[in-house]
C-alpha cells in the first residue's frame, strides 16, 4: 500500500534493507509515525496559525505508537474506525498525506470533498470508517461491521478506536456490550491519554483502568503501554488473533497522554507542567529510534533519511493540497440521497 | 386471500430476505418471539439466527450495528420495539446514518421499521408519532404507508432503497386493515403520493392511520353534496409536493389532517409548500386538523379527545366548504 | 404511613404484637408482599380480563420480595425510583391501594388522572418518581435526585431499581458512572429475572452476573436472593449504609425469577416450564410465612388474618377506583406547561 | 460598558446563581476550563465544585441528573458543548423532562444551554439547528436569543420557569455582537416576539441570528422604499402568534426566514400559523429564505451558499414586494 505515499519508495527501501522482520516491523513504525508527526505538525503549527485550515484541529502527538503500532497489525479485510487522534491509520490503510492534508483544508481533493473537515473521513474502499464527532457512536456500528464479516464469511475484525473519555458514554456501552454478546470480532482499542478535553480521569471515571470495565462484558482486557510501538504491536496481535478466531471481543488499553491541548485552541493550563515533561521523555518516536539503534536495526543516517524523506512527502502533500480547490457551491445540494 | 396491514408488511419482509441473501433483521425480541408485534413471527425458524438477530435492550447498538450491516453492504431491517422508544437510537440515526452518503460518500441502506401511533389505550410511550424528528434532518427518508398494499410495496422499497429509510407501521392499522394483494411480487416508489379518492371541492392531504379517517369524512361529507379529494402522501420525504399541489390546483381549498400533535407537525411543510406554489389557487385558509400540543394520554375518554377523527374532520371541512 | 392503608389497623395490630424487631419486620414484608400479589392478581387476573384495566399489565408476581425486603428500608428523606415490577414501593411510601387501582383503570383517582396508565406514576410528595417507558432512564435522574440531596445536606439516599435487561442500556452506563465519579449516594438494585421480554439472559449479556458490571464503576456489588425477603432487606441496609456514608453507589443483585409472561398478553412460551416449577416453590410469600411459622413470630391464624385483612382492602380499592370517574374531555389540554 | 452576547449569558446565569442558591450549573468541562466557549468561566472559583458540576461525557446522564435534581427541587442549568450532541440525550429529554408535569405533575424546571448554528467552518457536526426537534415536542419551551439584551433577559426567565427550557445559543453571535445593558436585574418574558424594526410593506419573521440578516436586508431594501418589518420570534414554544399575525395583518405580505434547514423548519409552522388565522390579509405568496436540505458543508464556499444571508433575502424581498 506505500506506493500511495510520496516516500513510499524510502519505505520500501529500508524495510527491504532491514534484517530481519522485527527491524523490518520497526522500520515501518518509524515511517507512519514520523510521517503523522510531520503531517500533524505542519497542521498544527503552520496551515492552522495561517488560517489554511479552519475549524477544529485535534492531534495525537505523543501517541503515534497507537494507531501505528495496532494498524499494522490489520490485515487488508479488516476494518477500522480511527479516533480523532488516529492519523496514521489513514497512511497505513493506503490514503495519501495529500488527501489527508486536503481534506484539512477543505478542499475537494480532501476525502470528504470538502464537505467535512479534520478528522471527519473516510473511505470504505480502504475500509476505513469515519468517525461522526458524538464521541463512541463508532463503536456500535464497529460492531455492526463486525457481525456483517461473519455474516458474508469474512474472516476480518473490526478496530474500533476511541479515548478514555468516549468510554463515559451510552453508546460506548451498548456497542460493546452488544460485540460480547455476539462474541463478534472486535478490538477495542482505547488510547488512555487522561484526560478528554479538560477532563482528568477522575472526574470521567471511579475505576482506576479503563480495562477494568472488561469484565463487566466478560472481555479479556490487557493494558499496554502505548508509548512502546512494538508493544502495542505485540498486543494488537494477542488481541486480533483473539477476535479473528471467533472468542469475541479483546479491550486493550494503551496508556499514554496527550501531549497537546485537546485542540489548537487550547492552551491546557489546567494539565500540571510537569506530566509534559515526564511524558515528554517517553516520545514513542524516539524511543523506536534508539530501539533501533541500539539492536541494529538501523543507522542514525537511515534514521535521518527517513525524516527527510518524510518531510519531502508533506512538503509535496501540502503543494498538492493547496493546489487543489475549493469545491464548487454549485454542487451544494448534491449527495444528501442517492439521486436527487 | 385478504391480507392485513402487518401481515402484508411481514410478507414484504420475508419475500426480501427470500429475494436477497443481504436482507437481514435485528432486534429485540423479534427471535423466538417474532417480535412484539410478531411482524416477524416464524423467521428465526425459516432464516435462522444469522439473519434474525435478537438483541440486548440497546435501541443506539441496533441502529449502530445497523449502520455499521449496512456500510459492508448488508440490508439492515431493524426494529424498534415501539417508535417511542427510537428517541434512545436517536444520535445515531440523525447525525451518524443520515450524513454518511453527504460526507464521504458511504451509502447506509438500513431501513427502520417503527410501530407508531395512538388509539390502542398505550398512553404517552407507546403511542407517539415522532415522524417530523426525521422529517426535518435531511439524510433520512420517511415512510407512513396507510394501506396493505402500500405497506408492502413500500417496505419492499425501503429495503431496496440505497440510503436510511425510516417505516413507521401504524399499529392501530395493524390488524384493522386488509385487503387483497397481487401473488407476483410489486413494489410502490418511495417519494409519490396518491389521490386516494378523486373530489372537487376540497382537499384532504394526509398519510398513515389518517387516511381512513378522511376517506370516512369524505363519504359523509359526499352526501352533504361536498366533493372532497384525498391525497395520500404515503411518503413524507421526499415529499411529492407536485401531487399536493396539483390537488390544490383543483380544488382551491385545503384541510391538513394528521395524528401527530400540531405544532411543528407535517402540516405546517404542507402549508408552506402549497402557499408558496399554489397561493394564487386558495379560496380560502389553509385548515389543519391534528392531535393538540399535548403528550399522548392513556385514558379512553381523554385519548378519544385527542385523536383526530372523522367528525372533527368533518366540522372543519363543512366550515372550510363554506368558506 | 399505614394510615392510608385499609389493612392498616391488622398491620399495626401485627407489628404491634410480634416479640422482637425481626418479628416485626417479618409482618410488615408479609403485609406488603401480599398486598402486592392481591393487587397485582386482582389486575391482571380479573380487571385486566374484564376489559377495565387497558393497555400493557407488568406485574411482579413472585419477586415481591425484592421492593418489599429493600423499600422498608428506605427512611422518608429517601427517593425512590421504582421498576415497572416494584408495585410494594407504592405502598409502602403512603400510597394507597385505591390510587394504584384507580391509575391502572384510567381513573381520576390515579396518580397521573388518568393521563397514563399502569406503574407509569410518581409523586413527588411520597418521594416516589415515575418510570419513563424508556428502560433505564430514571437510572441517570436517580444520580441526579441524589445530587440534590446532597446538595441540600439531606442525608437521603436514592433507590435505583431496574431489570437485568434494562443494565444494557447506555443510560443505565452513564447514570451509573456519573454517580459513581461524583459518589453519589444511591443503591442500584437489580431484579434479575433472567428475562427481558423473551430475551434470556445469555442474549443480554456476556457476564454471568449483574454484578459483575460493579468493578467498571469500582462500585461494591453484591448478589442477594431475591426471593428471601429478609435477606433483600439485610443487603439494603449494607448497601445504604454504605450509601449513607458518603462512600458512593452501591449494587445490589437480586436473583429471581420472572413468574409470569412479560406482560398480561405474553404466555411465556419461550420459558422452559421447569423453571416455572422450581421457581414456584421459591415463592417468596410462602417462604416468609414459612420462616414466620418455624420462628413463632407468627401463628398460622395471625398469617391467615393478614391475607384476610389484605383481601378486604382490595375489595374496598377495587370498589373505590370503578366509582373514582374517567378524566373529564374538558381537562385534555391541561397541565402540560405550569400555566397555559 | 458594551456586553457581548456571551457576556451577557454568562452575567444572567451568574446573577442567577447568585441570586438563588438551587441554581447550579452542570455540563461537560464547564468546571475549570470554563466551558468549551467559556460561558462559565471563573464560576468553579467564585461557586465551588457544589454549585459548577463537572460531568463525564454523558450527555443523558447530564440531562437525565438535572431531571433528578430538578424533580428535587433545584434549578440545574446543563450545558451541552455544543447542540449537535444534544441527540445523545435525546430520550430523556422529549420524554422524560417534557411528559413529567403531564403525567404526574411534577415540574422539571431544567434549562439547557446548547451553543447552535453555522458559520464557524464548524461542519455537519459542529453548527446544526436543532431547535425543531424540540418544537415539536409538547411539554417544552424553546428559546432562541437573537441580541445580547435578550440573551441575558431570557437565560434568567428560563432559569425561573418552572418547565424545562431549551436555550439556544447562536455561537457566531457569541462574540460578534454587543450592546450596553441595564445595570439593575431585569428579565425578558419567554413567549414574547418583538418587532425589532417597523415596516408597512413586508413582513419578515425571524429570530437568532438570522434576526441580524434580516435587518441588514431591511436596511438595503429601505433604501429602494421598499418599508419592512422585523419581527423577532425570541422564544419558539410558546410561540407569539398574535404578534406574527398583527405584522401580518399590517404589511399583507411575509417572509419568513431561518437559518435551519427548510423541510419541517419553523417556517411551515408560521406559514401554517398565518394561512389559518390571517389568510384574508395576505396580499402574496409566504415566502421562505432557510438552509436547503443538507447537512451543514465544511468548506468555507459551501458553506456560504448554505447560509441563508442579507442578499439572498434581499432577493425574495424584492420579488415578494413587486408580487
Ligand atoms: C457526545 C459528545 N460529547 C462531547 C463532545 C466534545 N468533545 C470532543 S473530543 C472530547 C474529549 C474526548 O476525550 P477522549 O475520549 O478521552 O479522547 P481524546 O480527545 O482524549 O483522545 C469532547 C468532550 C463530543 N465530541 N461528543
Ligand atoms: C428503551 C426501551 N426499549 C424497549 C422497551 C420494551 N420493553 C419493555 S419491558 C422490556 C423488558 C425489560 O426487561 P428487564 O429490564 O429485565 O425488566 P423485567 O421486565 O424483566 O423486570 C422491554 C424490552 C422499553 N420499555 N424501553
Ligand atoms: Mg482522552
Ligand atoms: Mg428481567
Amino acid at each position: 500500500m506505500s506506493a500511495v505515499h510520496a516516500a513510499g519508495a524510502e519505505l520500501d527501501r529500508s524495510v527491504a534493507a532491514a534484517g530481519t522482520p522485527e527491524a523490518a516491523l520497526a522500520h515501518k513504525c518509524l515511517y507512519y509515525m514520523q510521517l503523522m508527526r510531520e503531517v500533524e505538525d505542519r497542521i498544527e503549527r503552520k496551515l492552522y496559525r495561517q488560517g489554511k485550515v479552519l475549524g477544529g484541529v485535534y492531534v495525537g502527538r505523543g501517541q503515534e505508537a497507537i494507531s501505528v503500532g495496532s494498524g499494522l497489525v490489520a490485515i487488508p479485510e479488516d476494518v477500522l474506525f480511527p479516533s480523532h487522534r488516529d492519523m496514521a491509520i489513514f497512511f497505513i490503510r493506503g490514503i495519501s498525506s495529500r488527501r489527508v492534508l486536503a481534506q484539512y483544508m477543505g478542499r475537494v481533493g480532501g476525502l470528504t470533498r470538502g464537505r467535512d473537515g479534520n478528522m471527519h473521513m473516510g473511505d470504505m474502499d480502504a475500509k476505513v470508517v469515519s468517525i461522526i464527532s458524538a464521541l463512541a457512536a463508532t463503536v456500535p456500528v464497529a460492531a455492526g461491521a463486525a457481525l456483517a464479516m461473519r455474516y458474508q464469511g469474512s474472516n476480518g475484525v473490526a478496530f474500533s478506536y476511541f479515548g478514555d473519555g468516549s468510554t463515559s458514554r451510552g453508546d460506548w456501552h451498548e456497542g460493546v456490550n452488544f460485540a460480547s454478546v455476539q462474541k463478534l470480532p472486535v478490538v477495542f482499542i482505547c488510547n488512555n491519554n487522561q484526560y478528554a478535553y479538560s477532563t482528568p480521569l477522575n472526574l470521567q471515571m471511579a475505576c482506576a483502568n479503563v480495562a477494568d470495565r472488561g469484565p463487566a462484558y466478560n472481555m479479556p482486557a490487557e493494558i499496554v503501554d502505548g508509548n512502546d510501538v512494538l508493544a502495542v504491536y505485540a498486543a494488537t496481535e494477542r488481541a486480533v488473533a483473539h477476535a479473528r478466531s471467533g472468542k469475541g471481543p479483546y479491550l486493550l488499553e494503551c496508556k499514554t497522554f496527550r501531549m497537546t491541548g485537546h485542540s489548537a485552541h487550547d492552551m491546557a493550563h489546567y494539565v500540571p507542567k510537569g506530566l509534559f515533561e515526564e511524558w515528554g521523555k517517553l516520545d514513542p518516536i524516539v524511543r523506536i529510534q534508539q530501539r533501533m539503534l541500539e539492536e541494529n536495526w538501523a543507522t542514525q543516517a537511515e534514521i535521518d533519511q527517513v525524516h527527510a524523506a518524510v518531510t519531502a512527502e508533506v512538503d509535496d502533500a501540502v503543494a498538492w493540497a493547496e493546489a487543489s480547490p475549493f469545491p464548487d457551491p454549485s454542487t451544494l445540494l448534491e449527495d444528501v440521497y442517492e439521486s436527487q | 386471500m385478504s391480507t392485513t396491514y402487518l401481515e402484508a408488511i411481514r410478507e414484504g419482509l420475508w419475500e426480501e430476505m427470500e429475494r436477497d441473501p443481504n436482507v437481514f433483521c435485528i432486534g429485540e425480541d423479534i427471535g423466538e418471539y417474532g417480535g412484539a408485534f410478531k411482524v416477524t413471527a416464524g423467521f428465526l425458524e425459516h432464516f435462522g439466527a444469522r439473519r434474525v438477530v435478537d438483541t440486548p435492550i440497546s435501541e443506539a447498538a441496533i441502529a449502530g450495528a445497523s449502520i455499521g450491516a449496512g456500510l459492508m453492504g448488508l440490508r439492515p431491517v431493524a426494529e424498534m420495539q415501539f417508535a417511542d422508544f427510537i428517541s434512545c437510537g436517536f444520535d445515531q440515526i440523525v447525525n451518524f446514518a443520515a450524513k454518511c452518503r453527504y460526507r464521504w460518500n458511504a451509502p447506509v441502506p438500513i431501513v427502520i421499521r417503527s410501530p407508531s401511533g395512538g388509539g390502542i389505550h398505550g398512553g404517552p410511550f407507546h403511542s407517539q408519532n415522532p415522524e417530523m424528528w426525521f422529517v426535518r434532518t435531511p439524510g433520512l427518508k420517511v415512510v407512513c404507508p396507510a394501506t396493505a398494499y402500500d405497506a408492502k410495496g413500500l417496505i419492499k422499497s425501503a429495503i431496496r432503497d440505497n440510503d436510511p429509510v425510516l417505516f413507521f407501521e401504524h399499529k392501530a392499522l395493524y390488524r384493522k386493515i386488509k385487503e387483497d394483494l397481487p401473488t407476483e411480487d410489486y413494489t410502490v416508489p418511495i417519494g409519490k403520493a396518491k389521490v386516494v379518492r378523486e373530489g372537487t371541492d376540497l382537499s384532504i392531504i394526509t398519510y398513515g392511520a389518517m387516511v381512513w379517517t378522511a376517506l370516512e369524512a369524505a363519504e359523509t361529507l359526499a352526501a352533504e353534496g361536498v366533493s372532497v379529494e384525498v391525497v395520500d402522501l404515503r411518503t413524507l420525504v421526499p415529499l411529492d409536493r407536485d401531487t399536493v399541489c396539483e390537488s390544490v390546483r383543483k380544488t382551491s381549498k385545503v384541510l391538513l389532517l394528521h395524528e401527530d400533535t400540531r405544532t411543528g407537525g407535517m402540516a405546517g411543510e404542507l402549508a408552506a409548500t402549497i402557499t408558496e406554489t399554489v397561493f394564487e389557487y386558495l379560496d380560502g385558509p389553509i385548515v389543519r386538523v391534528t392531535a393538540p400540543d399535548t403528550p399522548v394520554p392513556f385514558s379512553s375518554t381523554l385519548e378519544e379527545a385527542f385523536l383526530p377523527n372523522a367528525e372533527k374532520v368533518i366540522e372543519k371541512a363543512r366550515w372550510l366548504y363554506r368558506y
